[in-house]
């Protein structure tokens, strides 16, 4: 399941509900990402985040096949928030469930990276400095880059 | 009448995430639509411009083959940053 | 924080619990692994996991030292489960939290396959035809052997 | 008297978890523990002196010198399987 939204989510009670879908799976993996928390004389006091309402789901549902064609995942789920959201806040949640743990590792690690640098969202962080548009850390395209070599 | 939408800081330098823009004839691709606008404004023609820009017509995410008219949708996506 | 426990724990709860401990951490990555119910003419009705106490717990807490050391890890938890377990109960389940998700998705990965092949359990699976002892699959030894190289 | 501690399959073969055992002087490593085992149960003599079975003394993890005397914890540990 693909969900874009613009209300908060517990990732805690995302995973139990995925535990009692997934009861196929002897494996589950799932990554959250928060808004970090700065100690600084300038910290981020809120990030905004914009999507292309319908494609932008639309995208991260054909990076969802994707990760079901290269690996026998049973069940799958991406929540990403968008709007404005404050510091310690969940932004994205993926869980995934398989037979096993490698392939369970290895299809999250390969949704996040995607989801990192390919999905449509865009990102503005909000400090008492001003506000500023955030593009993707160079890191973050090196590591999607692992996966084309495969 | 074309819909154009712009995103993330192409909005900010658009001055607004939509706006309507009748096509002449003559204005039948992407990159032609951009330099109509870089007509009337520079920066935005420049952001565009960039290298970054993606840019979806009717919401089709799988061919963008950047021929457009004067009924479409045409969406500027500068660079994404999720997660 | 470390715990072998005997009886058992709900893993959304858990993360939850450790999404406000690790309050610093922008990146969580959780595995869950479950006893997998199994559709054949002969399914494992139960699994028994035996440990040795006190020396299993100091020996899992010599192993999160070691990912500690490796990786900018700001939080972590292991739960292991001892005793009888029915099918699509949580058996293990290890949260890390970093400023970074690749750091957390290796940590992760990393005690996981150490809890898969050096952590000190014994596990018996309980059919109608009989009880025997598991030992690890080829694979998890392999997985195991890619951290030497690193 | 050392204490002797069975696990896993080991303790299936034992007969038990647990077992008091006087070690004469002569026998003051872990393999004179196993030869003397042996001599009473050679099944339980050959499960014990396989490959994957390790021994831990006093409940020290990170050393396991194979020396050992009368007063010490003996823990045999068969292939673990965890996860």
């Amino acid at each position: 399941m693909i969900c874009v939204c613009d209300t908060p989510f517990d990732p805690g009670h995302e995973l139990k509900a995925f535990e009692n879908k997934a009861d196929a799976a002897g494996a589950i993996v799932s990554f959250l990402g928060r808004v970090r928390p700065e100690a600084n004389d300038d910290p981020v006091k809120a990030l905004h985040l914009e999507h292309f309402p319908g494609v932008t789901q639309k995208s991260i549902e054909a990076f969802a096949v994707q990760a079901c064609q290269r690996w026998p995942i049973t069940q799958h789920l991406i929540i990403h928030r968008v709007g404005m959201l404050a510091p310690g806040e969940p932004i994205v949640f993926v869980c995934v469930g398989a037979a096993h743990r490698r392939e369970a590792f290895e299809a999250a690690d390969f949704l996040m990276d995607y989801l990192k640098t390919k999905a449509i969202f865009w990102k503005k962080e909000i400090r008492d400095s001003g506000a500023r548009w955030v593009e993707p850390r160079g890191q973050d395209h090196v590591d999607t880059q692992r996966w084309s070599s495969k | 009448m074309a819909r154009l939408l712009f995103f993330g800081k192409l909005a900010d330098l658009a001055g607004g995430r939509e706006r309507d823009l009748p096509l002449p004839d003559t204005v039948d691709t992407v990159d032609a639509v951009i330099e109509l606008l870089a007509s009337e404004d520079e920066l935005l023609g420049a952001a565009l411009n960039e290298k970054s820009v993606r840019c979806i017509i009717n919401e089709r995410i799988d061919n963008t083959p950047g021929i457009v008219s004067d009924s479409d949708e045409i969406a500027f996506l500068p660079a994404v940053s999720g997660g």
